[in-house]
C-alpha cells in the first residue's frame, strides 16, 4: 500500500525522538562548555615539552638533538642548539635547546615527533581549546608555552607516563651500576646516590 | 596465471612485430612487469584484454613515472687472463639511460580473478617527444588517470578523447610532478624555517619586492 | 547609542527589576546569537564541522546551526579544511557576496597556514592572505569542541564591537573595504600571490 | 529548436527569454565546487535541455593537495599520517593500504594479533562509511538532516572507538610497517564489541526508513542504470561494481590480511541502479557485523609489531610494489618505487572514488538534475582522495 513506507520511517523518527530521553545509547547532546565529555587517555592534540623537577628551562629532558625536527612531516618544529652546556636538574652538564618552536598552525598531530624521540622528552597534550583572533605571533609556540611538568604528563596520561618513568629509572640504574662498577679512580666526583628510583616513586 | 615469459613468447606470435622486454624487480614484492615498445602498444594491450586465457579486463592503475638522465653503475665479476693467470676481476660499465617518462598500467582479470601483469610504455624523451599511445580505447579507466599523467608530467597521449589539464587550472604552464619542478617562491612567513625549503624555490623565480628588501634597493638608487 | 552604562547603577537598576541596556548590547546580543554560517566544506575538517552541526555537540546551542547554501544569507564562513589555488578564487568571490558585517573562522591548520600540505604546489598557505580572518583554530582536524570554543571566541568578538566613535566595527565603517581583489590564474601561481593590503606577516628574527 | 553540440565549451549559450520553452535548447549550468550536495568541492560543467542532462563534464582539482608529491618528499614513516587524509572517513583503510604496500615492497611480515586488529578497524571503518554515506544520500534526496543524524550519531559511537585506540577521531594515523602502533586493550575489546553487537539495531531502523520508502524507491529505483560491461572497463570497483552484479572483491580475491579466515558473502546487486548500490551498502554493513564477531572471538594474545622494522631511518630495498586493499568505495591501492633512498622514489595512489566518476557521464544522460545529486551521492566520493 503506498504510504507504508513513509509511516515505518516516521516511526523509525518517533522511537528516536522517544528514545533519546531515556537510552543513553542515543547520545544526547553535550552541553559543551559547561559539561565535556572525558577525553581518553591516549587522545593527542599538539606536542609539549617534559620537564623534571621545578625549573621549567633548567629540568627539560630536550637535548636539542634535532631528531624530530628532521621527522616531523609538515616541517613545524625548529630548533636551534645550545653552544654550551648547562647542567639540568640532576646536575649533569647537557646542551639544551636555544630555541625550540613548535608552530602549531601547521602541526597535524601524528605524533611521529614522540615515537622518534630518543629521551622522552616530548609528548602530546590534550589541549585543544586554543581558538585565537591572531595567527602568527599566538600560534606559534615557544620554548616557554611548551614546557610543561612531568607532573602534568602524569596527570593527562597517568599509563603512559608511568611507563615512560619506570623506564627512565631503568635506565638511570643502568647507568648508575656501570658508573660503579667502572674504576672509581675515574672519576672521583661521582654523586653518592642515584636520584631516579626517588623521581619514579614522587 | 602463466609466467610473464609465456606472456611475453605467446604476445610475440599474437602481435607481429612487438618488442617486449621483461623489467625485472629486484625487491621482494617480485612483481615483474613487460615494456612494450610505443607502435604496438595498442595491439598488445587488445590482445592482453581479449585474450581469453588471461582476459584482463580491468586496468587497476596508470602511473606516470618521471627518469632523469642517471648512469646506472654496474659491477660484474668478469674472468680475465691477467698475467697469464686467470682471475676475477670487478669491471665496472657505466650505461646512461636518458631521461624519459615512463606510463606503468596494472592489470588485473575480473573475469578469471587473477593479477597483476604490469606493462609499461616510455616516452623517447621527456621535452619534446613526451608523446604516448593512449590506452582509453581498450580500458576506460585509463581516461582520467592519463589525463592525469598529462596534466602533472606533460605527457601527450595519442589518441585520448579528452586530454586536457585535469588537476590544475588551464592556464598552469608547469608539469609539477615532474623531479625538476620548482614550485613558486610564495614563502613569506615561515616561522619554523628549514632552509632548504626557502632555498629551493629562489632561483628559479624572481625575489618577491617585500621580503628581499628591494625597498632599500630604491631608496638607494635615489640621487642623494 | 551610549558608549556604557555605569554598572554600578545598572545592577542597582536590576535589583528593582529594571532592566537597562544600551543600543549596542542589544545590537549586539541579536547578532551574536543568529550567526548563520555558509554551507561550504572544503576537506576533512568540514565532516567535523557537520559532525559539530550533528546532535551530539550540536552548533543549534549558540544559534549557528542555520547552515546557508547561498553566502547572501549568512553571516561567518568558516573555512573547514585545505585551500587550493585552484579554489582560493572561488572562497574569495563568495566572501565577496556575503552581506555585511561577515566573519571569517579559518578552521584547521590548512586553512591558517596551509597546514601539513603547506609544501605543495596547489596549496595555498593561508586563507588569511586573501580575505581577513578574525579567528583561528589550529588543529587537524579540530575536535568538535575546539569548533564550539571559537564560535563562543566569535560571539565574544562580536560582542565587544563598538557602534560608534573611532574604533567601530569594520562593516560600519564606509572607509573600510568590504570587497577584495579576487586573484587570477598565472602561469606559474596565483597573481598575486597575497594581498598586501591584507596579508601582514610580521618580520621575522632569525638566529 | 533542438541544437547539437558538440563540446561543452564551443557551445555558445542560447538566449533564455522569459517566454521561450526551455526544451530544446540547451543551458549550461556549471554546478560546484560550492554546491550544498556536491559532497565537497566537486564541481560538474552540466548541459542541460529543460531539466534534462544531455551533457556532464566533471571538473577535478579544487582539493588538489599535491598528495603524491608531498609523499615523494617525506620519508616512508611521514606520508603514513598524510594517508589519513586521503579518504578522511575511513583512515584506517587508507593506513593499511599504505602499510601494506610497504610491506610488499620491502618484504615486511606482520604479527597474528595485529593483522586482526587490522581487520577490525577496517571493518569498522566500513561500517562508519557507509552508514554517513547513506545519511548523506538520504540528504540529497531531501530527507534533509534525519537520517544523517542518525548516522552521524552511529558514527560517533565508531569515532569514539577510534579515539580512545589511537588518539584522534579522524586521523588515527594508526598503523605501521610491520604491525600497529597501539596495543587494544581487553577493555577496549570489550566495549568495541559491544558496540558492534547493538550496531544491527540501527541498520535494522535504517532499513526500515529507506527499503519500503515510497520517496526513495521512486527517486532511486531505474536511476543511473550501469551496465556491468561498462563497469568493469571503466574500472569500476567497490560496492558499486558490485552492485552491477559483478563478484570482485579484493577481500575474497587477493585474500590479504586474514580476510580468507572468515566467513563472510559478497553481497550482489541484479540492475546497477541508485537503489541497488544503496542497498548494497545496507547489506554490507551487515557482513561486517559479522567480520567483526568473528574476529572478536579469535583474536590471539601476542605481538602487534615486527620488532625488525626500524622506525627512523627505514629504507626498503630497491624495487617496486603495487598493494591494494579493498577501503570502504572500491580498490584503494598504493604503487611505490624504491630506489633505496628513505624516500619514496614514486608515490602514487590509486584513489577508488576518482576512478568511480569515470562514467557519472554516461549515468546522469538522459535523467534530470535531481537525479545527477543522488546518483553522485551514491557513487560515494570524498574530495580528498578525488583530487588528493
Amino acid at each position: 500500500m503506498i504510504g507504508t513506507g513513509i509511516l515505518k520511517g516516521m516511526a523509525v523518527t518517533a522511537r528516536n525522538f522517544v528514545g533519546s530521553y531515556f537510552d543513553k545509547e542515543r547520545l544526547i547532546t553535550v552541553q559543551y562548555p559547561e559539561e565535556r565529555n572525558p577525553l581518553p587517555e591516549n587522545y593527542r592534540n599538539f606536542p609539549f615539552l617534559v620537564y623534571d623537577g621545578d625549573d621549567p628551562q633548567a629540568g627539560l629532558r630536550c637535548v636539542a638533538c634535532k631528531i624530530c625536527e628532521k621527522e616531523c612531516p609538515p616541517q613545524c618544529i625548529y630548533i636551534v642548539k645550545s653552544e654550551d652546556k648547562k647542567p639540568d636538574y640532576m646536575g649533569k652538564p647537557q646542551f639544551y635547546p636555544k630555541i625550540f618552536d613548535i608552530d602549531v598552525s601547521v602541526c597535524m598531530s601524528c605524533q611521529i615527533c614522540v615515537e622518534v624521540c630518543p629521551f622522552e622528552a616530548i609528548k602530546m597534550d590534550k589541549e585543544f581549546e586554543l581558538s585565537r583572533r591572531e595567527r602568527f605571533d599566538a600560534l606559534l609556540m615557544r620554548k616557554d608555552d611548551l614546557a610543561k611538568s612531568n607532573d602534568y604528563y602524569r596527570r593527562i596520561s597517568p599509563t603512559d607516563a608511568a611507563q615512560v618513568d619506570a623506564k627512565l629509572a631503568a635506565a638511570a640504574e643502568a647507568a648508575a651500576k656501570r658508573k660503579a662498577a667502572a674504576p672509581a679512580a675515574s672519576k672521583p666526583a661521582t654523586p653518592a646516590a642515584s636520584p631516579a628510583p626517588t623521581r619514579a616513586s614522587s | 596465471m602463466e609466467s610473464l615469459e609465456e606472456i611475453k613468447a605467446r604476445i610475440e606470435a599474437a602481435v607481429p612485430g612487438a618488442k617486449i622486454d621483461i623489467v625485472t624487480n629486484g625487491g621482494p614484492s617480485q612483481q615483474h612487469s613487460l615494456r612494450v615498445d610505443n607502435e604496438h602498444a595498442c595491439d598488445v594491450a587488445k590482445w592482453l584484454r581479449d585474450d581469453p586465457a588471461l582476459r584482463l579486463d580491468f586496468c587497476s592503475n596508470v602511473t606516470g613515472v618521471d627518469w632523469l638522465d642517471r648512469t646506472v653503475k654496474k659491477t660484474v665479476k668478469v674472468k680475465k687472463v691477467v698475467d697469464g693467470e686467470e682471475k676475477e676481476v670487478n669491471e665496472t660499465t657505466e650505461e646512461k639511460i636518458p631521461g624519459h617518462i615512463e606510463a606503468v598500467y596494472h592489470l588485473y582479470s575480473m573475469t578469471h580473478k587473477h593479477g597483476p601483469v604490469i606493462i609499461r610504455i616510455r616516452t623517447s624523451d621527456r621535452v619534446e617527444n613526451a608523446c604516448l599511445p593512449s590506452l582509453t580505447p581498450i580500458w576506460r579507466s585509463a581516461e582520467f588517470q592519463e589525463r592525469e599523467i598529462f596534466d602533472l608530467y606533460g605527457v601527450k597521449f595519442d589518441g585520448h578523447p579528452d586530454l586536457r589539464r585535469i588537476l590544475m587550472w588551464d592556464e598552469f604552464e608547469d608539469y609539477p610532478m615532474r623531479k625538476d619542478y620548482r614550485e613558486p617562491d610564495d614563502y613569506e612567513y615561515e616561522p619554523t624555517p628549514h632552509d632548504d625549503v626557502l632555498e629551493r624555490a629562489k632561483p628559479y623565480y624572481t625575489p618577491r619586492p617585500q621580503i628581499d628588501g628591494a625597498e632599500s634597493i630604491v631608496e638607494g638608487s635615489k640621487p642623494t | 547609542m551610549s558608549e556604557g552604562i555605569d554598572e554600578v547603577l545598572r545592577s542597582k537598576l536590576q535589583q528593582q527589576g529594571v532592566w537597562v541596556s544600551s543600543m549596542q548590547e542589544l545590537y549586539n546580543w541579536g547578532r551574536k546569537n543568529s550567526i548563520w554560517p555558509l554551507q561550504f566544506g572544503l576537506a576533512c575538517c568540514a565532516i567535523e564541522m557537520i559532525a559539530t552541526a550533528a546532535s551530539r555537540y550540536d552548533i543549534a546551542r549558540f544559534g549557528g546551526e542555520v547552515f546557508r547554501p547561498s553566502p547572501r544569507q549568512a553571516d561567518l564562513m568558516i573555512v573547514a579544511g585545505t585551500v587550493t589555488k585552484k579554489m582560493a578564487p572561488q572562497i574569495v568571490r563568495l566572501y565577496n557576496q556575503m552581506a555585511d558585517p561577515k566573519y571569517v573562522i579559518a578552521m584547521g591548520a590548512c586553512a591558517i597556514s596551509g597546514g601539513p600540505f603547506k609544501q605543495g604546489y596547489n596549496v595555498l598557505k593561508g586563507i588569511d592572505r586573501y580575505i581577513p580572518v578574525d579567528v583561528y583554530i589550529p588543529g587537524c582536524p579540530p575536535r568538535p569542541e575546539a569548533l564550539l570554543h571559537a564560535f563562543m571566541e566569535l560571539q565574544r568578538k562580536i560582542d565587544e564591537q563598538k557602534l560608534s566613535g573611532a574604533n567601530k566595527a569594520a562593516h560600519l565603517d564606509s572607509e573600510q573595504p568590504s570587497e577584495f581583489p579576487v586573484p587570477a590564474f598565472g602561469k606559474h601561481d596565483l597573481e598575486p600571490p597575497a594581498n598586501p593590503d591584507v596579508f601582514h606577516p610580521p618580520k621575522l628574527e632569525r638566529v | 529548436m533542438s541544437a547539437t553540440v558538440e563540446t561543452l565549451e564551443a557551445m555558445e549559450r542560447p538566449p533564455v527569454s522569459m517566454g521561450s520553452r526551455l526544451e530544446g535548447e540547451l543551458l549550461e549550468v556549471s554546478m560546484g565546487p560550492q554546491h550544498p550536495s556536491t559532497h565537497g568541492v566537486f564541481r560538474m560543467n552540466v548541459a542541460l535541455e529543460g531539466e534534462v542532462v544531455r551533457k556532464l563534464k566533471p571538473v577535478f582539482g579544487y582539493l588538489h593537495r599535491n598528495h603524491e608529491k608531498i609523499g615523494e618528499n617525506v620519508s616512508y614513516l611521514g606520508s603514513m599520517p598524510y594517508t589519513d587524509r586521503l579518504d578522511y572517513f575511513c583512515s584506517m583503510t587508507n593506513n593499511w593500504a599504505y602499510a601494506l604496500s610497504v610491506e610488499k615492497l620491502a618484504g615486511i611480515e606482520v604479527p597474528e594479533r595485529a593483522e586482526y586488529l587490522r581487520v577490525i578497524l577496517a571493518e569498522l571503518t566500513r561500517l562508519q562509511n557507509h552508514a554517513s554515506l547513506l545519511g548523506f544520500l538520504l540528504n540529497d534526496m531531501g530527507a534533509w538532516g534525519t537520517p544523517l543524524m542518525y548516522a552521524f550519531r552511529e558514527r560517533e559511537k565508531i569515532l569514539d572507538l577510534f579515539e580512545s585506540l589511537s588518539g584522534s577521531r579522524m586521523m588515527c594515523d594508526y598503523m605501521r610497517f610491520g604491525g600497529c602502533r597501539v596495543d587494544a586493550s581487553r577493555e577496549w575489546l570489550a566495549y568495541a564489541k559491544k558496540i558492534v553487537d547493538r550496531f544491527p539495531r540501527f541498520v535494522d531502523e535504517l532499513e526500515q526508513l529507506i527499503v519500503g520508502n515510497e520517496v526513495v524507491i521512486a527517486r532511486t529505483q531505474n536511476v543511473g542504470n550501469v551496465s556491468p560491461e561498462l563497469a568493469v572497463s571503466a574500472g569500476i570497483t567497490g560496492p558499486m561494481l558490485r552492485a552491477c552484479g559483478v563478484n570482485y572483491d579484493v577481500r575474497k580475491v587477493d585474500g590479504y590480511g586474514f580476510y580468507p579466515r572468515f566467513k563472510f558473502r559478497i553481497p550482489l546487486g541484479e540492475h546497477g541502479d541508485t537503489y541497488d548500490r544503496l542497498m548494497m551498502r545496507v547489506l554490507e554493513m551487515g557482513e561486517s557485523v559479522g567480520i567483526l564477531k568473528q574476529a572478536f572471538e579469535q583474536i590471539p594474545a601476542g605481538p602487534i609489531i615486527n620488532p625488525k622494522v626500524k622506525i627512523r631511518a627505514f629504507r626498503p630495498p630497491v624495487g617496486e610494489a603495487y598493494g591494494r586493499i579493498e577501503a570502504p568505495k572500491g580498490e584503494l591501492g598504493f604503487y611505490l618505487i624504491s630506489d633505496g633512498g628513505t624516500n619514496p622514489y614514486r608515490y602514487r595512489v590509486r584513489p577508488p572514488s576518482f576512478i568511480n566518476l569515470t562514467i557519472l557521464e554516461d549515468m546522469c544522460l538522459g535523467h534530470t538534475v535531481a537525479d545527477v545529486m543522488v546518483i553522485l551521492g551514491s557513487i560515494d566520493i570524498v574530495m580528498g582522495e578525488v583530487d588528493r
